[in-house]
């Protein structure tokens, strides 16, 4: 499996370190009823299909990055700088 | 008083010639981290311009008159040499002199020797003279300076230099025991 | 019997090699199936279950009979194949799973009780009585079962794994391979052309025939020796591309030295990691057995193995040769023998209206109904309408048909489509991204179609890489059509094998289909067919076949089992190469490594660093005694330590201070700067992650301290932090953990032993507080904190100084009564002061837990805040820290419990994380969590530990054993 | 029919003609008393008890593809019960006492085998760690023992206690862990719940979940509908998917675990080891074949299927470890779908909808867990009420923080 890093371009899967769905980037406030942090830190859509996750290049460039890929297939469509999204700043 | 002595990563360490490579550490000088602040671009390609420098993209090296600038990550590069001054509140300055472990791995067909260790494509298209990839070196993270078609400089954490060292010996003596062989 | 002047094995060099203690001759470039065949051995080994009688099936690495152990000089080999295995000079191979001799093998016996033995009878019995299962049934099932067997030696042999980078990977050096690897060069495309065998050409070599006029061996060589010319082509033979893994990436299996005898440094094997957007599957086709009584006795061979073994090997497989086949392919087979001289007994061909050619007895619309010769094959029983009659013969070369090579395009669970004109299963394009057969491995079986097909793929995945093609001829070659008829399975009395290597017969899958495993893959779990070294590659599709008939469905109805890596068996020291020893992880040293191991400190592994574990002393028996001494030696005196694989980030920018309240729980942007503060760190949700110092270096300058277990995962979470939720803040951070070297100076003479070497002294630098320094002409940093409980400081200077520095502090402080101290005082050192690891925050951990609740602000948001706050994580049902106190020996994992209450589950109060034996209060300390522990300090509880064998009342604390007001830390 | 040596020998006789089927193919009925959407190891135990436990004999088993297809088919065998959280500890260790009658209880040989089970550690921390769960395993009334350096060299002499990068300190021995014929295990439990009246519907996949004002009516399937005033969901590796049909988000994040066999090879490993530091575990089959896994590939996948980064990395551990297998040959490889939950450890619980229970979240424990889960699952279906060893088994212990981490990892699915 290779993930195209924006920054250094096509690397094997295991330069790579995987954290879990992009649900992780939606961080409620500080707040959020419980309900909202449960939904934030454990219950997930887990598609069977297309998803976008978080992996981090740690042998690479140190940066953390949305893949957006199909969890059946393992077709990646996209890799995205986390920090380059919209409403990174906060 | 003490008399503190400085002490290499590889102090001691002979180069290692086989299959017509060679293995050898490098002698570093001073290393500094230059990590851009947002909106700092600007005046840090200022205060680089008259040392003939440019901050580097992606993979990128900047070199002018013994002063070298290697790309490190998003917005960031290591400076091999004398810092120059006005980089303050444009970037963050962080010394990494010391950090780093380094060897060179040079001779006819270096590059496919390495490209049996390294995951990532060493073939001049994805890989030119004169470029930098961070990558793993099997276990360990490394910085892959381009400097020839055939040779290279890598660099890992100092505490790994012996790690790094076993790994590339190992491809050698592999290479070396295969020469012989009729494919 | 060798052939003269057939193959293209070389005749002048010979190589002497052993087989079950025999002395046998062969030639360079023979297998040892080659070799044995043309010695008259036809028996060379056992079949699984039943211990029959085996002899050589195949010519290639499917081969399911003809397994041995290699004898090497350190080491040997098990089910090594005969037929891929190269003979050279001095190769000792011997037959395998026999008791007592190839030919009088003793569980020859299970024959016998075949009947007993069918499909699954082992899940119908052994039931009782219970304890038998362990003791009796199941280590005599363990020891007839298996083949081969592994000596228990350590396998010392060199193995390597390697990467390459391809435009294009040709997988097979046949026809195809070889005409898409020349159209891809030609064009100036890197290509990877890997082929199983030594030689290249594949069936072009096995079947012999002409290429535009010339031999084909001729045509390859002129091939080869161009491809090898070209810089942009990479050649490898014995190499068999395993396994097909997302994105262009190849597992590929090199035999680099198997073929000699062992030399240092050279590797056995290695396993290569090849990544090409396009590849080209040109791996041929494989031939079916045909499932006909008696069908297993040595002799029975593929037709194709036996032509190639002449062609290839020039060896004649049999003196008198008989053809089962229906397919025009074994027909030529017949008539190379022929042409070879070689006697063709008769041609048995089931097709009524297949063609006459050959000048031998050709019956059409026969079947081999029996066959007969314990350790080798003496006759047939050919069945002709109502009439059946015997043929005297010692080899039968068998074909069903044959099967595309398509195991890699369904290796992402694709699943082939069968093909009604082929009578087979053939590959789905797009199975696997960027992979298209070509050739046989496509369904097309004609050497002329190959070229063909080998061309335009090559052509398509040039022009895929934005390449132009220049123009290849294809040369003239042989074109005829596939002639064949599918022919599964011959009745008749005696039991039809389809799966030779796991004994598998026709029987057995009628059975189980009857037993209601009629569902391929429970047919093929509940018989075993298809589970062997070979994967079914010979019996599948004909045992798929039995199946259908068996249920009523068609073929493709009843589906096909998932192909799966690797193609062919890969030995773990190749894929696991580099691993052995040391090379699992690397490891890394301290600068005072030498020094430390010069004064005999055995060294301690943690996380990937080494560290001292004590500084033994003459006279010193045991750890403890120089454990102790250090302890007071630190109490009293002053000790040095180094610290520096403690994690260091460095963090700047106006809004530093900013990001530190964010993920600590306390706050730091109010830290002045030269001060030092204690941080809690928080996952986000709500356990501790990890805790140290951080300095304010300056007034937008943080240092970050990290344990040694957490150094990597903090970078990683504040990498996330910041990137995720504040990428625009005005800050930026780097790890300078290999910068610096850094030392603990702890004890009441700390001071004076730095104020010693230091250019300025300490002076009245307060407790927690940091400061520039120079020692010996050098810039550091001076930290006064504490993990003793004495007076101490930590001083950093640059890594290269490091060495340097130990053996200066050292020296001095053995001049002060004083020294080094190891990980096992330290931790000592710890416990007495009640400062906690990761041994007490391991990841279900709160801060109300370990009593610090009051350091998560109220004042802010920090990460982990909000889910800290879920109710299951207070109140007086969560396990909280405490000290105890125990007058004789305690042990960390121990349980706690009520004096007088039951040991058992339910009476857990909890459990001890530390313990040490403290000479500066003369007890056993430990650190434990305890149910509503801080409640029940003064309490006294029972520690119990089955497993050291210990029961002990306890003392229930504060967990601060030593000077609790902290007066030594700050005077 | 009953299985027994003398059956054999008898069939033997007759030429092995006279072998009924294990279980029917009936045709789903269009109501049943109980549907239970899963036809793997723990939705098939979960129909027999509640046929044997609690007499409810009306019941159908769906099963989308065959029965025993999903991880119950592809797994490294391991049973044990050595968990120290209380909550895990109580049900792994009735689930053991299970095993140890299965065979008997079913007339089948799953050829459970107690050949003994070692946790290796490499330091003095993960030594006082294991020593903790050790002594929790003896608490439970199960049985553990603190094996040191030279007791695991008795034990395992052939691993590598001079060079591997993380020297041998010792080890915790569970005696009565073990493996069993993880296929055998769903074909045993299928013929038991056959023979007990279960129908066992193959080839059936649910499509669609039938609610009616809060409560479970039945199921939608690929062959047609069928009402069921209970209904259990017991699909670990597609949970997340059949859940949603009820409008459910669960907590689980679906992962793949490869696992490894090798060719046949004669008697070499008795026990199962477990290595720690590299996330390797390694016993032999009766067949010969060693087999092993290790760690996650890590990244969210329905693929069934694996890369070569975590291929390699179990390799080269097993090559540290033990370097005397480096001369087998892995002859197959494969992935299961697991089911993994932010603390690793499983729910069996009632849900939003009155009659719908889930029983999911696996990870990669599930193999040892079918006779407990199914033991539960039908107690919780029958009465409603959570059984007391799998009462902490919740739903909402993330939202309230009653938590089960074992590893100590967190809200990170697959660090579990």
């Amino acid at each position: 499996m290779r993930l195209t890093c924006p920054l250094c371009g096509p690397r094997d899967r295991r330069e790579f370190y995987y954290y879990g769905a992009e649900d992780y980037l939606n961080r409620p406030d500080a707040g959020a009823p419980g309900s909202a942090w449960d939904d934030y830190l454990h219950n997930r859509d887990n598609p069977a299909g297309m998803t976008r996750d978080l992996w981090y290049h740690e042998q690479g460039c140190a940066q953390w990055l949305i893949v957006t890929r199909n969890t059946v297939t393992h077709a990646v469509t996209a890799v995205d700088l986390v920090a380059g999204r919209q409403g990174a700043a906060t | 008083m003490p008399e503190l002595i400085a002490k290499g990563p590889f102090d001691g360490v002979e180069p290692l010639v086989m299959a017509g490579l060679t293995l050898a550490p490098v002698e570093d000088g001073p290393i500094w981290s230059i990590a851009l602040l947002p909106g700092g671009a600007k005046a840090a390609a200022k205060a680089l311009k008259p040392l003939g420098l440019a901050f580097p993209g992606p993979g990128g090296i900047s070199e002018k008159a013994g002063l070298r600038l290697v790309w490190t990550g998003r917005d960031q590069a290591f400076l091999f040499g004398d810092l120059p001054a006005g980089l303050e509140g444009a970037a963050v300055v962080t010394d990494q002199s010391g950090g780093w472990a380094g060897v060179t791995l040079t001779g006819p067909g270096a590059a496919r020797a390495l490209g049996r260790l390294v995951a990532v494509d060493v073939r001049l298209a994805a890989f030119p003279v004169g470029g930098v990839v961070r990558t793993g070196l099997n276990h360990m993270s490394a910085v892959i300076l381009r400097t020839g078609e055939d040779a290279f400089e890598i660099r890992v954490f100092r505490s790994m230099a012996r790690t790094c060292w076993h790994e590339l010996a190992e491809v050698l003596r592999h290479l070396g025991a295969r020469a012989p062989l009729s494919a | 019997m060798r052939i003269d002047g057939k193959g293209i094995i070389d005749r002048t060099r010979q190589a002497r090699f052993r087989f079950d203690g025999r002395d046998y001759q062969g030639f360079k470039g023979d297998t040892l199936a080659s070799a044995l065949l043309a010695n008259g051995v036809r028996l060379v080994g056992r079949s699984f279950k039943y211990h029959r009688p085996r002899g050589i099936l195949t010519a290639g690495s499917e081969e399911p009979n003809a397994l041995v152990e290699v004898i090497g000089k350190t080491n040997r080999t098990p089910n090594v194949r005969a037929t891929v295995q190269e003979v050279f000079d001095g190769l000792e191979t011997r037959s395998q799973n026999r008791m007592g001799s190839l030919k009088h093998d003793l569980l020859a016996v299970n024959d016998l009780f075949a009947p007993f033995l069918s499909a699954g009878f082992y899940y119908k019995t052994f039931m009782w009585p219970r304890a038998f299962w362990e003791k009796l049934y199941e280590p005599a099932i363990r020891r007839a079962a298996g083949l081969g067997s592994l000596s228990g030696r350590h396998d010392e042999g060199a193995y390597e794994k390697a990467w390459a980078h391809a435009d294009l990977l040709v997988i097979g050096a046949g026809p195809a391979g070889l005409m898409a690897a020349l159209v891809a060069a030609r064009a100036g495309a890197d290509v990877v052309l890997a082929d199983e065998n030594p030689v290249l050409g594949g069936r072009l070599i096995a079947e012999g025939g002409t290429l535009g006029g010339e031999p084909a061996a001729v045509w390859v060589a002129g091939v080869e020796a161009e491809l090898r010319s070209l810089p942009n082509v990479r050649i490898l033979t014995r190499t068999t591309v395993t396994g097909a893994y997302d994105d262009g990436t190849y597992g590929a299996l090199e035999r680099v030295g198997l073929h000699k005898p062992a030399r240092p440094d050279l590797p056995r094997e290695c396993f290569w990691r090849i990544v090409a957007p396009r590849a080209i599957l040109a791996a041929g086709a494989l031939e079916r057995p045909i499932a006909f009584p008696m069908n297993d006795r040595p002799g029975i061979m593929m037709a194709g193995a036996v032509r190639s073994y002449l062609n290839r090997f020039g060896v004649a497989a049999g003196k008198r040769v008989t053809i089962f086949a229906s397919t025009d392919s074994a027909r030529a087979t017949a008539r190379d023998l022929v042409a070879a001289g070689v006697q063709v007994a008769a041609i048995i061909d089931p097709r009524p209206d297949a063609s006459v050619v050959e000048e031998v007895p050709v019956h059409l619309g026969a079947e081999v109904i029996d066959t007969r010769g314990r350790h080798g094959l003496r006759s047939i029983t050919v069945r002709k309408g109502a009439e059946s009659f015997e043929i005297e013969t010692d080899c039968l070369a068998m074909s069903g048909g044959w099967n595309p090579t398509l195991h890699l395009t369904s290796h992402m669970n694709v699943r082939p489509r069968w093909s009604e004109d082929l009578a087979a299963f053939v590959p789905v394009e797009g199975a696997v991204p960027g992979l298209f057969a070509a050739g046989a491995a496509n369904g097309t079986m004609s050497t002329h179609g190959a070229l063909t097909a080998g061309k335009a793929a090559a052509e398509a995945a040039l022009s895929a890489l934005g390449r132009v093609a220049g123009t290849v001829a294809v040369p003239a070659a042989e074109d005829a059509p596939y002639g064949h008829r599918a022919i599964w399975s011959v009745e008749g009395r005696g039991r039809a094998w389809l799966d030779f290597a796991n004994d598998v017969t026709t029987k057995d899958i009628r059975q189980a289909a009857k037993e209601s495993y009629a569902s391929v893959e429970h047919m093929k779990r509940y018989t075993t067919q298809g589970m062997a070294p070979d994967q079914g590659k010979n019996s599948n599709v004909g045992a798929l076949a039995v199946l259908a008939d068996a249920t009523g469905r068609g073929i493709p109805e009843t589906g096909t089992t998932t192909f799966r890596p690797p193609y062919t068996p890969v030995s773990i020291a190749a894929m696991g190469a580099g691993g052995r020893g040391a090379g699992f992880a690397p490891q890394r040293f301290l600068t005072s490594d030498q020094a430390s191991r010069d004064r005999g400190a055995p060294m301690i592994e943690t996380g990937l660093w080494y560290r001292p574990g004590y500084f033994p002393k003459r006279g010193e028996a045991t750890w403890k005694e120089a454990c102790d001494r250090e302890v007071a030696m630190v109490r009293q005196a002053v000790g040095v330590t180094d610290v520096s694989t403690l994690g260091k980030i460095d963090i700047q920018g106006k809004d530093a201070g900013r990001f530190l309240d964010f993920v600590y729980t306390n706050t730091f942007s109010t830290l002045p700067v030269g001060r030092v503060r204690y941080g809690l760190m928080l996952r986000e949700d709500g356990m501790v992650l990890d805790d140290g110092t951080s300095a304010r270096l300056g007034e937008t300058h943080y240092l970050m301290t990290t344990t040694t277990a957490a150094a990597g995962l903090v970078m990683r979470h504040l990498d996330f932090v910041q990137q995720a939720f504040c990428a625009d803040w005005d800050l930026r951070f780097i790890s300078v953990t290999e910068s610096w070297a850094q030392f603990a100076v702890a004890g009441p003479k700390a001071r004076a032993l730095l104020d010693s070497l230091l250019e300025m002294p300490i002076g009245d630098l307060p407790f927690m507080a940091c400061a520039a320094a120079r020692v010996g002409g050098v810039e550091a940093r001076l930290f006064r904190i504490s993990f003793s409980g004495e007076e101490g400081f930590e001083i950093a200077v640059p890594t290269r100084y490091g060495e340097a520095l130990f053996r200066d502090l050292l020296a001095r402080a053995e001049t002060m009564g004083g020294g080094p101290y190891g990980m096992e005082a330290l931790n000592v050192l710890r416990i007495e002061k009640g400062f906690i690891t990761h041994a007490e925050i391991h990841g279900r951990i709160t801060a109300f837990d370990i009593g610090m609740e009051k350091m998560v602000s109220a004042k802010k948001d920090c990460i982990g805040k909000a889910a800290a706050q879920r109710p299951g994580l207070w109140g007086p049902e969560r396990e909280q820290l405490v000290g105890l106190k125990a007058t004789g020996p305690i042990s960390a994992g121990a349980h706690l419990f009520r004096p007088g209450f039951a040991v058992e589950r339910e009476n857990d109060q909890g459990y001890v994380t530390s313990v040490c034996w403290s000479p500066t209060l003369g007890a056993w300390l430990g650190q434990a969590f305890l149910k509503d522990g801080r409640a029940r300090h003064g309490e006294t509880i029972r520690l119990v530990d089955h497993l050291r064998d210990i029961d002990m009342a306890c003392e229930v604390c504060d967990p601060v054993f030593f000077d609790p007001e902290g007066g030594r830390m700050r005077a | 029919m009953r299985y027994s040596g003398w059956k054999v020998f008898a069939e033997g006789l007759r030429g092995n003609k006279g072998w009924k089927p294990a279980w029917r193919d009936p045709a789903p009925k269009a109501e049943y008393d109980a549907i239970i959407i899963g036809g793997g190891g723990h939705g098939l135990s979960t129909a027999y008890y509640l046929a044997k436990n609690h007499g409810i004999t009306n019941v159908a088993v769906l099963e989308k593809g065959w029965l025993g297809g999903g991880n119950v088919g592809r797994n490294t065998t391991i049973v044990r019960a050595n968990y120290f959280l209380p909550g895990n500890s109580e049900f792994y260790s009735h689930s053991l006492k299970l095993w140890e009658g299965l065979e008997r209880d079913l007339n089948y040989n799953v050829m459970h085998s107690q050949r003994g089970l070692v946790n290796l550690f490499h330091s003095d921390g993960q030594r006082d760690a294991f020593a903790r769960r050790g002594n929790a395993m003896i608490n439970q009334g199960d049985d553990a023992i603190l094996l040191d350096r030279e007791g695991v060299r008795e034990l395992l002499p052939y691993l590598d206690f001079d060079n591997t990068r993380f020297p041998i300190h010792g080890g915790l021995l569970h005696p009565r862990g073990g493996t069993a014929r993880h296929d055998a295990v769903a074909w045993g439990y299928a013929r038991a719940a056959d023979r007990r009246g279960v129908d066992l519907i193959q080839n059936c996949e649910v499509t669609g979940i039938d609610i009616e004002n809060g409560r479970i009516r039945g199921v939608q399937t690929t062959r047609g509908a069928i009402r069921a005033g209970k209904v259990g969901i017991v699909v670990a590796g597609r949970s997340g998917q059949v859940a949603a049909m009820a409008g459910m988000r669960l907590p689980i994040e679906s992962h793949i675990l490869q696992a490894f066999v090798t060719e046949g090879l004669k008697p070499v490993i008795d026990h199962v080891i477990s290595f720690g530091m590299g996330h390797f575990y390694i016993s032999q089959s009766d067949k010969g074949g060693l087999v092993f896994g290790g760690d996650l590939d890590f990244y969210a996948s329905y693929a069934a299927r694996g890369n070569l980064p975590m291929v390699e990395h179990v390799m080269e551990a097993g090559m540290t470890l033990m370097p005397m297998i480096g001369r087998a040959r892995v002859l197959r490889s494969w992935g299961g779908i697991m089911d993994m939950s932010p603390d690793g450890s499983p729910i069996i619980d009632k849900t939003h909808v009155e009659g719908l229970f889930l029983d999911c979240g696996w990870n990669y424990g599930g193999f040892k867990a079918v006779p407990a889960s199914g033991w539960c699952m039908a107690h919780l279906m029958a009465t409603g009420e959570s059984h007391e060893v799998a009462k902490r088994f919740r739903l909402d212990r993330f939202a309230t923080g009653h938590l089960l981490d074992e590893e100590g990892t967190g809200s990170q699915h697959n660090l579990h």
